[in-house]
């Protein structure tokens, strides 16, 4: 890789300060943060909602998110009898504006392999078991669209603002292997007693 | 191809074993971070396009693919572009060092300010047509069962099996021919399959898998 | 599986290369002949049978399998399917050297004197059955579109596809359950595919392929 | 190798003089030539050629031949309008009584992956061009039947004894990789000049 560099340095090909401009910007600037932003948004406003749904690339603009590799978003929404997981078989397409660089198991044949046609083995090794009624779609990246799931919003965030619950988004919720934890309300001390702290600690 | 990338349903990879998101690194090593660099300044010199460069990549031979990391994958194959290119000699990656004077690039080599604006900007793949598609929303089609020996989109799992058109893009490159320098747009689509179309009796019971296939895949369903 | 074996159709591994057919050696290197050797005198101490050993191969990481020659894949297998058998401890072989007692065989080893009439006698595959095949010569037929995790000697490019029965063969163990350790005896049939309805638009103009297919991999074409 | 070996024989798994007698018999009895025995008496003895069509694994049998990895024998027959090749894409499956062991190439991921798909092209590997018209039957070994392949007989051979024509049958025109090339006439001085040498030497 260093000597590969130095070729192409040397040959004039290649300014080393871009180099470390395209690392930074992957370091440092584009990240899931962004889809977890766009998620948010969703969530807490319906009418961003509906425009995500019907031209993602757009909605996605207005928050100021777009580029390489997703120049043409779309957007699918998990419910309760309908879970998401977005794929790439033959590569590693993905939605670099809104989640970054891809993650390694995102990237290995284990993961391409396997989640078309064993998606809910796959996702149980992220921990994710889905009720058995729920329909698993798959989406396998095979052009240039790319993919963003909206995660089903926890219970325990209707107050919440669109600030905190985008701390709240992961990465893999976006990809769709993984499902929100609900968000346990702020323990009030009579509360505990309540309800009963036989077993505690 | 039918190359090692073609990945969906093949077996024996093991368990994914994610690493915990909250602790993965961006780059697991520096040298990823640089190959993601070369790759993209490379590219921006203007002598290949996406298609060419997955096609490099698929091809190299299977025990090369799957006995290499990503981006050792994503090396060898701008190796490959920069040498079928005529930018670099093979008796340089073979010393180590450039041997010879710079080619002319098709494009000037990418500076650091312009970096951020031309990732912002990406590069659509959409293209105008006077043709409308063919297919419509909600329509049963069947994708084609060819096994063409250059690139295709075509996942082999996805080939002669019927389904359903979902959503209707846009015309966009067309990979096959792109991967020859020939953009010949064409519509894309997205296709929704039973899982037990694609699997038979392997198939999970309540799930789908859709593709985005452009419309030289696809023929109405019978 | 959708293992590494399952090799029809695949690309990717460059032009085939044969030696003169009066140079090549029967063994390349002489460790060739101790793997060959060893595999057949392992496999007669009785604890495991034909499609147990190929499930073994198979099973190999597809880098492995595809970075290993032909008797490497035998050796590695036939390592897996000594420890499988608890004959040889994993620690044996990281040591290279024997550490425990040796455990009961189910057959004593083959002896020098055995060898000859052993190979000689073979062992045939077929079995007596009492039901009749399903389906007679001439009759066009559609193979199963299914994706088992475990063993299957369907391949992945001749299924769901039509084809017609040229020969019924008799019953035979079924490799699928075999490899489980229950023979299961199924009858097989030669079915022969015409290659444009395996390869589509790829496919040689006048060329056919046939395979040896166990009956429950057929039903009657539609 | 070695030490798989030597621990399989400190554990009296194996005796070390059967793995001897084992290579010996394919390095010296069991090879190609005896399949081309089969082949030159079913060139010779139309109602011998019927039995071997009919149910080869007996008719192999009268010639002595049987055994490991031949126990269930078909044969098929190349003529002008129809050429056999015989592949296992899943594994190696060859028919060891009467060809010995498989060539290292039979054995490759190329002609396995290749031969279904492209049998002409593979055949030009192999330095054999078929005539466009001429069907290509391949024959996948995907069971326990065994396949062998009973080339053409070449043109100028009409009077060769049957020990004679044993000696022209190559292993690769058994697996259908080969067309035996027709034999040159017995040279007559007064024939050849008769063809006219102009170009001779």
């Amino acid at each position: 890789m260093r000597a590969l560099e130095s070729i192409l340095i040397d040959k004039g090909y290649v300014d080393p300060a871009a180099l470390d401009e395209i690392i930074d910007t992957y370091q440092h600037d584009v990240g899931p943060r962004n889809g977890a932003r766009v998620v948010a948004r969703a969530w807490t406003d319906p009418a961003y909602l509906e425009r995500l749904l019907a031209d993602a690339t757009a909605a996605i603009a207005e928050l100021g998110y777009g580029g390489r590799q997703g120049e043409h978003m779309v957007v699918v929404e998990n419910t309760d009898t309908t879970h998401h997981v977005v794929v790439c078989t033959l590569c590693s397409c993905y939605p670099w504006p809104v989640l970054g660089l891809p993650p390694a198991w995102y990237k290995s044949p284990a993961y391409r392999s396997r989640v078309v046609i064993d998606p809910r083995g796959v996702l149980a090794e992220f921990g994710t078991v889905l009720d058995p009624e729920v329909e698993v779609r798959v989406w396998d990246s095979t052009a240039e669209l790319r993919y963003l799931v909206i995660p089903r919003r926890p219970a325990g965030t209707e107050d919440w603002t669109e600030e905190q619950l985008a701390d709240l988004v992961t990465r893999n919720s976006m990809i769709g292997t993984e499902v929100l934890a609900p968000v346990a309300a702020p323990t009030v001390g009579i509360r505990d007693h309540a309800d009963g702290g036989g077993g505690a600690s | 191809m039918n190359g090692p990338q073609d990945l969906g349903g093949q077996m024996g990879f093991g368990p994914v074993a994610p690493e915990p998101e909250t602790d993965e690194p961006i780059f697991h090593e520096p040298w990823e971070a640089r190959a993601l660099a070369l790759t993209l300044t490379a590219g921006a010199l203007g002598h290949w396009n996406i298609d060419v460069s997955r096609h490099a990549r698929e091809s190299l031979p299977p025990a090369v693919y799957y006995g290499s990391s990503y981006y050792e994958i994503w090396t060898r194959g701008l190796e490959r572009l920069l040498v079928d290119a005529g930018l670099v000699g093979d008796d340089e990656l073979a010393s180590g060092s450039a041997l010879h004077p710079a080619a002319a690039t098709a494009r000037p080599p990418l500076a650091a300010a312009q970096v951020r604006p031309s990732l912002a900007a990406g590069s659509p793949y959409t293209r105008p047509t006077s043709t409308p598609p063919r297919f419509g929303a909600g329509q049963r089609v069947r994708t084609i069962n060819d096994h063409p020996t250059g690139h295709t989109r075509l996942p082999r799992y996805a080939r002669g099996v019927e389904g359903t058109v979902e959503r209707v893009h846009g015309c966009f490159v067309f990979p096959d021919t792109n991967a020859g320098g020939d953009p010949d747009p064409q519509w894309c689509y997205t296709v929704t399959f039973a899982a037990s179309d694609l699997w038979g009796r392997s198939a999970d019971p309540r799930s789908t898998v859709s593709i985005d296939a452009f419309e030289p895949y696809l023929v109405p369903a019978s």
